[in-house]
């Protein structure tokens, strides 16, 4: 490849149903303009990972040299990369890390943290017991599975008098105020929830809670604590309103300018070592490659009106 | 709803699923305390609310042999469509400007519109149903998404909340309403001429021809109360959720078709009964109930549910004693 | 010497229904029987046991003393008996030839040698005499031409005993007469045949000696010598009865139906016609004559190429049927399992369609009027069933075809259609429903009656003939057999 | 497939997409350079493989006019089965210790005994065939969900991965695997008694019956093929994409009906050709890789994409001169 901005760097995008992947790829185009890239038509592979690999095929086809990509599904991508590493063509990968198969960079931020960050909160919330509710994403999902994980393993060991209720909504608005509704209903006494993610579940979270008249805010002993997840403008709207308490912000803009960053950076040949970088985040080293893990902050009523959060500048 | 004074086994077929429904109250109230009480009852017709006009619409475009998969998309298509003719060019609209009260009647509109659609390129232009509404499920999700970028809707104006949220007499609206279509359809197919005229193109369109019913009328009839009926959906499912997602309704049909079918209704056309076929819904929904209140594993669920749909057919076949098609 | 097939003591029920009850017929070998029977007497049911479609509840079938093979043996039924069954057993999907030869296409292996298949389905329908295209799709035939590929299929196993379940139901003469040369000739090779057939003279032109079955029950058998028409007919109804005489009348002066200048390519060519209050017209030819053509537009299944139909002085909207019904039209179609009936409805369902209006305001159809209407036609038209509620698709052939009768006449039809109106049905019906159509004529009604049986154009006042679409004779009433029948050939004029 | 040596219209039915097919490869020649490439073509034949081996079994099961739904998610879960029972515990399996060999004979074997209880279900117990498939296809997809609590198996055996991914002749293995099978399912649907049995009980099962056709034998076989070949497409998708996810196989089975019914294939039984439905394979394939090509927003994707599959209807609905039905 060349050392400039005349190489070509392909993108999929993984899906276009969701409001997070949507302002990310919103911001793509917008930050391929700041750096200046050469970026070929995206491709969507929404969310099937069989389309995935026939979306870079044809982004090869079409002349790719750096592939940018988020796998929903990491281990399906294995021979996918292993194709582009005998290609010499380098893959930025996007949200995920794949289980196998070479990596330029992983540009993500560590969904293991966000559940853990919700688990915290939710506990000293709680005052370490009562009952919590986490409306789950796809179990198929790897976001979806470290979200949870991470929230139960720090629910046990640190909060033991907490009870969880899982419930897999597999990302669905109707699944997931079924379920809560039904859930409430069983245990009235429920006092905290966490939500996978804000996009989908913030609505119909806050309509079964204000049919139930708990829509209450804070301190009323009705309330009951809403964790969300994604950073969309819509929660912080709730968060200013008193309707939820908290979300993890998963930097959307971050992910487009560095996938983005670290693809031009592989165009030009350059190289990384793990340690800290300049904006703020570490690079790990992995098995097959390195990961920069961007921040991910815990927004509160406390710092939600900063400017520097992506969902504030959403538009 | 088949009209009968004189008992005759033929019209105990619409109840098979009776015994269903009793095993699963029982066995629900053996498992959780929570689940026969009436909040939780109430909670299970609420969320069956909005699927059981699908199924209503399906069964009755099942009777009478046609075929339609697009609902599942009107559901979600429909008010996203008639709120971004409401709101601000800000909040994702198109920025016409209309007024906020129209926006129920354009939903309806739009699912109208589908369904006339869909009759004209299946009747007019005599295409496979199935192919058709199949192609018609992708196009129509499609002008979701599309105008939307993926995004939900967020910001709706109030009056297209209003049907899925409110309690009418201590019960949901939607569940008055859902009780009140099904009245409606059971009686219409039951006792009125445009009604009884499904059945019998269903079961043999020439023959209906011939006896003077204007099949082609009927049919369309039929697809844009379907359609319309899915918008209605769409709009009690947005009361509920609070937001229209851009999922909304996706992977409603097969839950539509399952509920249809062990309710009696068949995919061959000229058989079954609205009666029947909300059977098949409270079936379906106790099902999901009882799984949710026990906390089975999110992994084996599929497995638990869908056995039990198979138990639920093997019993209606048992009672029913026909082969079925 | 044990007879060649044998059935003894069967009995066979269908839920209420006992369709067989100790029935049994036991032919000779080489011997050709007629069963014959009113509608729902249990010939078709026996038909299905006899050729191992259907498992006897009680009782035996025996071929030459043997006991039959098992139900799940296919092979060995068909080894011993053919049949021609009274539904179709056309696959219309695919070709003439691979319905011929189903499940026994020549070839090696389950390997089929299609160039042999097409040769040996010609050579077969050259044999009998069915002008069809092997290589047609089934589905594209017309009715009689599917029926004799049946007959040929049958007949081309070359097993010992075959059963005709009323071959010639739709077939017109000079077909009927072919059959009867083939048969004929089978009998001389020994070939042993059951006929059903519920045209008597038949019975007496082709077989040896008739079993008479009435009610589920075996009543007689008997040579064809030793029970002359009247005794059969009454061994058939269980009473005398007397052949039917078709009654006079004068025709009103006002024209009910009448058609002008119609057109239709590949079927009929400006032919016209004109029905008055009180008078029967038939419509006559032989195959491909254009008859059926015909009738189906004056109803509105067709769209005319050009020309007009007036019914009650109002002119039709081309291909409506529902606004030829409005006007006043009463219409029997030529195949009842096309458009006579929707099965899974109940009689009085189908019967009353074209007077749902009727039965009750506001688009509302009450069914307790559905059902007392449904009761008296079934009473009018002696339908054999449970009652109004029965699902049509259950009836017998013959008494389906009343059911289809009935929803003609329900209406009071100013006009009557019918086409082929008696196909498939028994002596005391057929008198049934060519009195019903007198009847409906003596109220004032126009009728046009099509077929391509002689008996059913007896009552008319007088028969347009058509050969090869056109119109080439009115006939007024006093015709003899032979007169029409030459004219219908083509042969005067 | 169909056996003729004079023309006959009617023969011609099976081609009609043929125009389409020739539309789409010029106007993907004129969009994008890329198109008409023979790198490129490959990617779209190796792409279609798998999912092509499943519309060859809907294409069969829905002649002999059934229908099977479940076929989507043995591509999953046979495959993944199979390789459960061989790696260790450690890797996600089962810990039975089979040796690796055995994993493509173990594979298909899950599939064929997963069309074995459709046809147990369907045949013996005269179940509807729409109604089990669906019950069948949650049920089968919890079987791979349940056991990797929807963790994606990546520790495949080598010999699971080398048929969807070599290259045979320079062309990939998958391809030849498909283009034999359709050949060999077009000559045994045209010229074995056993294939134009499957006609003519799509057509008449009654009458093929009394014409001495041992209907549920056929149809056993039929749907037990079925689920070997959605196991063998398992199979080819695992090697091409080298592990097996969790929704492996997940949605495919709309694409599956449209290509089949566009091909032809009705979904009343009797009608339709394999290679009409290998027409209709390629038709969504390369409406796929037009769409890829040429970076249509993802947005509207499904519009255009449900749109051409209408005009593709439309054009075989003209070509073909009936009703579909
Ligand atoms: N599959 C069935 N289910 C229910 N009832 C049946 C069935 N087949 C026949 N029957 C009933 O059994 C009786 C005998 O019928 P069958 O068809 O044997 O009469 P048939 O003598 O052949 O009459 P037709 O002359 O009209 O052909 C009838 O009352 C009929 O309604
Ligand atoms: N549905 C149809 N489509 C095309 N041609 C048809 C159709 N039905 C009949 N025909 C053909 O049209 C011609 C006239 O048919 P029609 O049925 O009107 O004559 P018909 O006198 O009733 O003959 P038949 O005595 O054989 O019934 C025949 O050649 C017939 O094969
Ligand atoms: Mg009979
Ligand atoms: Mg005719």
């Amino acid at each position: 490849g060349g050392g400039h901005g005349g190489t070509k760097i392909g993108i999929d995008h993984p899906r276009a149903d969701s409001d997070f992947w949507n302002s990310y790829i919103k911001y793509v185009p917008q930050m391929a303009d700041e750096l200046k890239i050469d970026l070929m038509p995206a491709t969507n592979s929404q969310n099937d990972v069989a389309k995935l690999v026939n979306n870079v095929q044809a982004l090869i086809g079409q002349g790719a040299k750096v592939i940018i990509m988020a796998p929903q599904d990491t281990g399906a991508v294995a021979n996918t990369l292993q194709q582009l590493e005998n290609k010499k063509v380098p893959v930025v990968t996007v949200d995920t890390r794949p289980d196998k198969g070479k990596v330029y960079m992983v540009v993500r931020a560590d969904n293991r943290a966000y559940g853990t960050k919700a688990c915290e909160f939710l506990g000293e919330k709680l005052g370490g017991k009562g009952k919590v509710v986490q409306l789950q994403g796809a179990l198929s999902s790897i976001n979806g599975r470290d979200r949870s994980e991470a929230f139960l393993t720090c629910m046990k060991t640190k909060f033991p008098g907490i009870t969880v209720f899982s419930e897999p909504t597999e990302w669905e608005g109707s699944k997931a105020a079924s379920m809560l509704q039904t859930r409430l209903e069983q245990n009235p006494d429920i006092k905290g929830i966490y939500m996978h993610a804000g996009g989908v579940h913030l609505a119909p979270t806050l309509q079964v809670l204000k049919q139930k008249g708990l829509l209450v805010p804070a301190g009323d002993p009705k309330h009951i604590a809403v964790v969300s997840n994604d950073g969309i403008p819509q929660e912080y709207a709730a968060i200013r309103k008193g309707d939820i308490d908290a979300t993890v912000s998963q930097p959307a803009d971050l992910y487009a300018k560095y996938a983005l960053f670290y693809a031009k950076a592989a165009a030009d040949g350059k190289t990384f070592k793990p340690g800290p970088t300049d904006h703020g985040s570490t690079i790990i080293k992995l098995p097959n490659g390195l990961e920069d893990q961007l921040p991910a902050p815990l927004v509160t009523k406390d710092n939600v009106d900063d400017k520097g959060l992506w969902g504030n500048q959403a538009g | 709803m088949a009209p009968a004074l004189r008992v005759r086994p033929a019209r105990f077929r619409d109840l098979t699923l009776v015994p269903v429904i009793v095993l699963l109250l029982v066995v629900g109230a053996f498992l959780d305390p929570t689940f026969l009480t009436a909040g939780n009852l109430t909670n299970v017709l609420q969320q069956q609310a909005a699927i059981s006009l699908l199924v209503l619409a399906e069964a009755m475009i099942l009777i009478a042999g046609k075929f339609d998969l697009s609902l599942e998309s009107t559901v979600g298509t429909a008010p996203a469509i008639a709120v971004m003719l409401i709101i601000p060019v800000s909040a994702g609209g198109f920025g016409t400007g209309l007024p906020g009260t129209l926006v129920i009647p354009l939903a309806l509109l739009v699912g109208a519109a589908i369904g006339a659609i869909n009759g004209l390129l299946i009747i007019r232009f005599q295409l496979s149903a199935f192919i058709v509404t199949l192609a018609m499920l992708i196009v129509v999700h499609g002008f979701l998404q599309g105008p939307t970028e993926g995004k939900t809707l967020f910001q709706l104006p109030e009056s297209i909340l209003y049907l899925g949220s409110a309690l009418w007499l201590g019960l949901p609206a939607a569940v008055w309403i859902a009780g009140l279509l099904f009245a409606a359809g059971g009686f219409a197919l039951g006792y009125l001429r445009g009604g009884r005229a499904l059945y019998a193109i269903g079961g043999n369109a020439d023959a209906a021809r011939a006896a003077g019913i204007r099949v082609d009328r009927v049919l369309w009839a039929v697809f844009i109360l379907g359609g319309t009926l899915a918008a209605l959906a769409g709009i009690l499912e947005t009361g509920r959720l609070g937001a229209i997602g851009n999922n909304q309704g996706v992977g409603w049909i097969f839950m539509v078709f399952a509920a249809a079918v062990i309710g009696g209704v068949s995919m061959d056309g000229g058989k079954g009964t609205i009666l029947g076929a909300l059977t098949g819904v409270l079936v379906i929904g106790l099902v999901q109930n009882i799984l949710t209140l026990i906390g089975v594993s999110g992994f084996w669920q599929p497995v638990i549910y869908g056995a039990i749909i198979l138990i639920a057919l093997m019993i209606s076949r048992i009672a029913g004693g026909k082969a079925q098609d | 010497m044990n007879p060649h097939v044998a059935a003894r003591n069967v009995v066979k029920r269908f839920g209420p229904t006992t369709a067989l009850d100790r029935a049994g017929i036991e032919i000779a070998e080489g011997e050709t029987r007629a069963l014959v029977g009113r509608n729902g007497a249990g010939k078709s049911t026996l038909v299905s046991i006899l050729t191992g479609l259907l498992r006897p509840d009680q009782g035996e079938v025996l071929f030459s003393g043997e006991p039959a093979p098992p139900i799940a043996d296919r092979d060995a039924w068909r080894q011993r008996v053919a049949c021609v069954y009274q539904h179709s057993t056309i696959i219309p999907a695919l070709s003439v030839a691979e319905n011929l030869f189903l499940n026994r296409q020549p070839g090696r292996g389950g390997l089929i040698r299609w160039r042999a298949l097409r040769g040996s389905a010609r050579e077969l329908l050259d044999t009998y005499e069915v002008d069809v295209d092997a290589q047609a799709l089934a589905g594209d035939l017309t009715v009689e031409q599917r029926q004799l590929v049946e007959i040929a299929c049958a007949l081309s196993f070359g097993a010992r005993f075959i059963i005709l379940d009323e071959p010639t139901a739709r077939l017109d003469g000079p077909a009927i007469e072919r059959l009867f040369a083939r048969m004929r000739s089978l009998r001389e090779q020994g070939v042993t045949m059951l006929y059903i057939s519920h045209h008597l003279d038949e019975v007496y032109e082709i077989c040896q000696s008739v079993t008479v079955f009435r009610d589920a029950r075996h009543i007689v058998t008997s040579p064809v010598a030793g029970l002359p028409h009247d005794e059969l007919v009454a061994a058939m109804t269980g009473e005398a009865t007397v052949a039917y005489t078709s009654r006079s009348r004068t025709p009103g002066g006002t024209v009910v139906l009448s058609g002008e200048g119609l057109s239709l390519a590949g079927r009929y060519q400006d032919v016209g016609l004109t029905v008055r209050s009180g008078e029967v017209v038939g419509l006559a030819g032989s195959a491909s004559s254009g008859k059926v053509g015909l009738a189906e537009t004056l109803v509105g299944l067709h769209k005319a190429d050009s020309g007009t139909v007036t019914v009650n002085g109002r002119r039709l909207r081309p291909g409506d049927v529902p606004a030829a019904l409005r006007a006043g039209l009463g219409w029997v179609p030529q195949d009842r399992h096309r458009e006579g009936f929707v099965p899974r409805l109940s009689v009085g369902e189908n019967a009353t369609f074209p007077i749902a209006r009727k039965l009750g305001r506001y688009g509302l159809v009450s069914p307790s009027r559905r059902r007392a209407k449904g009761e008296e036609l079934i009473e009018s038209l002696d339908i054999k069933t449970e009652g109004a509620d029965q699902p049509v698709g259950d009836l017998s052939g013959g008494n389906a075809q009343k059911v289809v009768f009935a929803r003609a006449l329900v209406d009071d039809p100013v006009v009557l259609v019918v086409i082929n109106p008696t196909a498939g049905v028994d002596v005391k019906a057929k008198q049934a429903l060519l009195g019903a159509v007198e009847d409906a004529v003596e109220r004032g009604a126009g009728a046009v009656v099509v077929s391509d049986e002689l008996d059913d154009l007896r009552i008319c006042d007088r028969v347009l003939v058509m050969f090869h679409g056109r119109v080439v004779k009115d006939v007024p009433r006093g015709w003899t057999d032979h007169e029409l029948v030459a004219v219908m050939e083509g042969m005067e004029e």
